[in-house]
């Protein structure tokens, strides 16, 4: 068995109609592998202590999960979670480290930096908008950093995804995040344009002067039904 | 005149084959950034000889964010967010600096109440990244049960942190000109509370670890910085304080009620790495000391002296204030040109910048062992080293 | 000499051996079920082993470890192995193919065939070799070449530096442990492990002989966790070092093979360290106790060498969660400077003993 | 030291230093020509002994054309502290290095480099320390463009 050095998925495809030894002997592989997802102790910044050490630690104890047992070394582990932020220089050895893993391999992008570029996004001329510009991602676990129950909550997820037959996926296929379905006649890129429109838009009034505005000018704005500005000023 | 610009690639051309048959030829590992004892990614390119290091060469960058240029683009208080993300494990220092920083700038005074909550905030922070370093030092040592004996321990400030900031690492709760909220009801008895629970937790910690034989045969002697190169290197905090200089700003530029409070400044006396493990697990003593005194004498009065919606805007000029964070000297530069509510410049004097190249001294002779024992004992943070 | 029960010592190469007049079947199936009862116990024992280390650390940890896969976790091990038997297997493109290929074989190798000699209980022992001994001190340095292989084949700066510390280490320790054995076989007058476990029917070689005992089992200890790459001497995959050591390159189900080499030498150490000193399957027994030697007697042979094999495995993991990692030199001086002279000194001590017949109990 | 005394004993040192205002400590402004001996004076004289360089770092003021060197000194033994500025021109921008007087302002000074484009004399090893050899441009100058570089929408 150890001699097989092609990507296993590959026979174990299921056959059109379905054979039922496959389809089980899938199920058991699909169990082991959800149950034994190894992390590589990759983590840039903030979110490494949230999601890489406390996670391991006896209060939230990853352990119970059996993903503990954090690989150094790329080849050893199953899922890459990169826990920080992504810059420029780093991006080339992201890129290696994913390419190092062995298949089955799946990721998970932590923290707010990791998915879009979190606070970094203006005026940083090097960080990475989102590591998935760089490789593909499974799951996303929002928060900077998020906290030790939130990775869980992704690593669940990921593991609700393996149980649900992601190991059959070919391995050089890039897979896109899957959306719920739309209401008819609005597309992906209507939505896209409404959300630029709106940031643009709450971008464009001064935080400050909406604060210090009188009570005529907030509801003015409150009639013009920008709504976002408002929810902004009272975070800032 | 010319000055020629280098690159990585002139520092490691192999050296040319030494004359004696016997010599053995050096080599050129990278150390990072993908490895689990740099703490994240810095990249140590090393040049070997079978085991000894023969040099060490510091390449940073792997988190570079653009701080700097980043708070260009930022008002000033929307810059204590990003400080937060520096060096994640001292943030309540961080927003402090920041605001510190601010308050200089503009001359604003703050009260007693709230000098006081900062303070107290500041020593439990200081606890909690002491304890995470003990723990990874330990794990770089070798032993990984300190590793989870650190973290357990620090869950419980952990808890009264989030209890009152609302949140686990990036707290942001001081703001230039007081703090975000109240303090907890609960935030003096849980640290009371906390303060009996670690006191016989320190104790421990040191029969796993500190009076291990293992322990003092791998960092005794190790890694000896000097105080005159220390200085000229301009280390600060714990590893500038193991080498025997009494440089703390906590008494030197007294801030905060740092000057109302009895405690000592921890020193060592070589230098080595095991001078700076004793100065931290010392440091966590007086920290719980600090915070005994304040914890019961939190005076009255508000704690936002500012309007939440307050333009801030400094006068032209430079200013400079700088702090004492669980890894060394903050140090805020900020730059207004006295037009904009954005700073015009914002440089960060970040303490694991100027730390972390003591190790291109203090490394070299040593094994890769040691190495990685030095390097834990400089308790570096990457992002605020890169910024 | 005075015997209180007679142990009938029965191998199953013995019985195939038996058989072989009679029925060439059944000794080939006696075989069949020696290769097969071997390999499928150091499969279950490896699982069991690591779901063991497991627990004990978090416990250690004050942590809970597995606890979602069966009833506490108990099917971690399984559903670690079956993921690890079907990961992509990584030959790098500039590494040395074939060595690649064989070295966690080669690893194994030298952990399998030590199994073969080690006798479980007076029924269950493969083959009771006459040099049983030597047979276990050469076969386990045979762990050696696979690591020194891995390392090399690897193609990769950090694998190397770790196979050459594993080399350096083992064949070093190598010494040590050797010593420890020899004032045991000075003791017993034999090389055949059966023979050993049937001398120690009086009182267990660990306090029978004057101190000399306990030395050589605290030696022989320490050598062994070295030799098996365990904390505190796991310079060779020091992982905050070396990332992974040796092993840093291979994946899936070659790098199982070095995870599970590591557990079941843990195993043979312990095993070896409890048949030598704690008297294998022998019964705990005091010189001519009859009453107290018949209670012990109760417990099945089986049962001491399991219990006895498990308490130095469980001392061995203690260490491992306990101690941080020696240095290299430290490492080398440990054995040379401190660890060989006091072997040397242990076993002229038990030539001294068995010259002047002086145990407890003597003969 | 008093600030007034310090203020005049730094003063004493060279002639053409000035004191610049708009600060929150002294500072002294000094020409490049002369900013090395300055800084090594400095540096060496026991009553002043400034041994340690916090900080090192550049100001672009786009406006005027040129770039301000600040440097922030403290002293250990006398617990004092100045700042001391010099002025470069944007179109020359060749600055002594100080890494003989202090080790740190060596790589404080690369990343200067890194970030300004600030060039040092008799500099042991200067290169680019937290961008990737080949940048091009100089981030934190007020006039750098990048393709990829978003600017905050006002």
């Amino acid at each position: 068995m150890g001699l097989v050095t092609e990507k296993l998925p590959i026979f174990l495809e299921p056959v059109p109609g379905g054979s039922v030894l496959l389809a089980s002997m899938d199920k058991l592989i699909n169990w082991a592998r959800l149950n034994s997802l190894w992390p590589l102790t990759f983590g840039t910044s903030c979110c490494a202590i949230e999601v890489m050490m406390a996670t391991g630690a006896p209060k939230h104890d990853i352990a119970r999960f059996g993903a503990e047992v954090a690989r150094p070394s790329p080849r050893q582990a199953d899922v890459l979670v990169i826990a920080g932020t992504i810059v420029k220089r780093m991006a080339p050895t992201l890129r290696t480290l994913y390419e190092q893993m062995a298949e089955p391999r799946y990721v998970i992008a932590t923290g707010s930096c990791a998915i879009s570029g979190g606070p970094f996004v203006y005026g940083s001329y090097s960080t990475v908008r989102g590591a998935d510009e760089i490789i593909p991602v499974d799951v996303y676990v929002p928060g900077c950093p998020p906290r030790p129950e939130g990775y869980f909550y992704g690593l669940l997820t990921l593991q609700k995804m393996i149980r649900e037959g992601e190991t059959l996926r070919h391995p050089g296929v890039r897979r896109k995040p899957v959306l719920a379905e739309l209401p008819p006649g609005i597309t992906m890129e209507d939505i896209r344009r409404d959300l630029v429109h709106l940031l643009e838009k709450e971008a464009r009034v001064d935080l400050r002067e909406a604060e210090n505005a009188t009570a005529e000018s907030t509801e003015r704005l409150l009639r013009s039904g920008n709504s976002s500005s408002l929810i902004r000023s009272t975070r800032d | 005149m010319t000055i020629a610009i280098r690159t990585l690639e002139d520092l490691t051309r192999p050296s040319a084959t030494p004359d004696s048959p016997l010599a053995t030829q050096e080599y050129f590992v990278n150390m990072g950034p993908q490895h689990p004892s740099t703490h994240g990614v810095l990249k140590l390119l090393l040049k070997l000889d079978g085991e000894t290091v023969r040099e060490v060469i510091p390449v940073l960058g792997y988190v570079h964010r653009g701080m700097e240029k980043v708070g260009e683009h930022l008002g000033y208080r929307q810059f204590v967010h990003m400080s937060d993300r520096m060096d994640y494990l001292s943030a309540l220092m961080n927003n402090w600096a920041v605001s510190r920083a601010v308050e200089t700038a503009m001359k604003i005074e703050t009260n007693e109440r709230i000098e006081t909550i900062r303070t107290i905030m500041a020593e439990l922070q200081r606890i909690q990244s002491h304890q995470l370093w003990w723990g990874v030092f330990g794990m770089d040592l070798g032993a990984f049960t300190p590793f989870l004996y650190g973290f357990r321990d620090r869950e419980h400030v952990t808890d009264i942190l989030e209890k009152t900031t609302g949140a686990r690492l990036t707290m942001n709760y001081i703001q230039p000109g007081g703090l975000m909220f109240d303090l907890h009801p609960d935030f003096q008895k849980e640290v009371k509370e906390f303060i009996a629970y670690f006191r016989p937790k320190l104790k421990e910690y040191e029969t796993l670890f500190s009076e291990n034989v293992i322990v003092h045969k791998r960092v005794k002697g190790v890694g000896v910085l000097d105080a005159k190169t220390a200085i000229s290197i301009g280390t600060t905090g714990p590893v500038l304080r193991a080498s025997g200089v009494d440089y703390d700003l906590r008494k030197r530029e007294p801030y905060g009620m740092y000057s109302k409070v009895k405690f000592e400044v921890a020193l060592g006396t070589t230098g080595d790495t095991w001078d700076r493990y004793q100065v931290r697990i010392e440091e966590m003593k007086q920290s719980l000391s600090i915070i005994e005194q304040l914890i019961d004498n939190i005076p009255e009065g508000k704690t936002m002296l500012m309007k939440p919606g307050a333009k801030i805007k400094p006068p032209e000029g430079i200013s400079y204030s700088h702090m004492e964070t669980a890894r060394g000297v903050l140090g805020i530069m900020l730059v207004s040109d006295g037009k904009d509510h954005r700073p015009y410049r914002i440089h960060l004097r970040t303490p694991n910048y100027n730390n972390i190249w003591s190790i291109t001294h203090t490394a070299p002779g040593w094994r890769i062992a040691d190495l990685v024992a030095i390097l834990s004992s400089l308790d570096i943070v990457v992002p605020d080293m890169d910024r | 000499m005075n015997e209180t029960t007679v142990w009938q010592v029965k191998t199953i190469a013995q019985r195939a051996q038996e058989a072989l007049p009679d029925s060439v079947w059944l000794s080939a199936g006696y075989i069949a079920l020696g290769l097969v009862g071997a390999g499928a116990f150091v499969a279950l024992l490896g699982m069991v082993l690591i779901y063991a280390e497991r627990k004990i650390a978090a416990h250690f940890q004050c942590r809970m470890g597995p606890m979602r896969v069966g009833w506490h976790g108990i099917l971690q091990s399984i559903a670690d192995t079956l993921k690890l038997l079907l990961k992509e297997d990584i030959v790098p493109e500039n590494a040395d193919k074939l060595l690649h290929l064989i070295a966690p074989f080669l690893c194994l190798l030298g952990a399998l065939l030590t199994i073969a000699v080690l006798p479980m209980s007076p029924t269950l022992q493969v083959a009771d070799v006459n040099i049983g001994v030597l047979y276990i001190s050469a076969v386990s340095g045979l762990g050696v070449l696979g690591l020194l292989v891995a390392g090399w084949s690897s193609n990769n700066k950090w694998s190397l530096i770790g196979a050459m510390r594993a080399g350096a280490q083992i064949v070093s320790y190598e010494l040590s442990a050797t010593l420890a054995l020899l004032v045991v076989v000075l003791l017993s007058g034999t090389l055949q492990l059966s023979k050993i476990v049937e001398s120690q029917a009086q009182g267990w070689w660990i306090w029978r002989a004057h101190g000399v005992g306990i030395v050589s089992f605290i030696i022989f200890l320490i050598a062994s966790v070295a030799e098996i790459n365990r904390t505190p001497f796991d310079i060779a995959e020091g992982e905050s070092e070396l990332t992974a050591g040796f092993h840093t390159e291979y994946s899936g189900m070659r790098f199982a093979f070095f995870f599970l080499a590591e557990f079941i030498n843990m195993f043979i150490v312990s095993a070896v360290c409890s048949t030598l000193f704690l008297g294998g399957w022998m019964p705990f027994h005091i010189g001519n106790l009859a009453g107290f030697n018949g209670i012990m007697d109760l417990i099945p042979p089986g049962l001491w060498f399991a219990g006895k094999t498990s308490f130095i495995i469980f001392l061995i993991m203690w260490f491992r969660w306990t101690f941080p990692r020696l240095r290299v030199d430290q490492l080398m001086k440990l054995e040379w400077k401190l660890l060989l002279p006091i072997g040397f000194v242990n076993l002229f001590a038990a030539a001294v003993i068995v010259l002047y017949n002086l145990y407890f109990f003597p003969k | 030291m008093e600030t007034q005394v310090l203020s005049s004993a730094v003063l004493a040192i060279d002639s053409k230093a000035q004191l610049r205002d708009k600060t929150d400590r002294l500072t002294v402004t000094i020409p490049v020509e002369a900013l090395f001996t300055f800084l090594s004076k400095l540096n060496t004289d026991s009553s002043l002994a400034f041994d340690m360089l916090c900080a090192h770092t550049a100001i672009d003021w786009i406006a005027e054309q040129r770039f301000e060197m600040v440097y922030e000194l403290y002293s250990t033994t006398h617990s004092h502290a100045m700042r001391v500025t010099t002025s470069v021109p944007r179109e020359n921008t060749v600055v002594p290095s100080v890494s003989s007087l202090w080790r740190i302002a060596e790589w404080q000074e690369r990343e200067v480099y890194d970030m300004f484009g600030i060039l040092y004399e008799n500099h042991p090893d200067l290169r680019r320390v937290l961008l990737d050899d080949g940048w091009q441009g100089f981030p934190l100058r007020k006039d750098y463009k990048d393709d990829y570089l978003l600017e905050r929408p006002e």
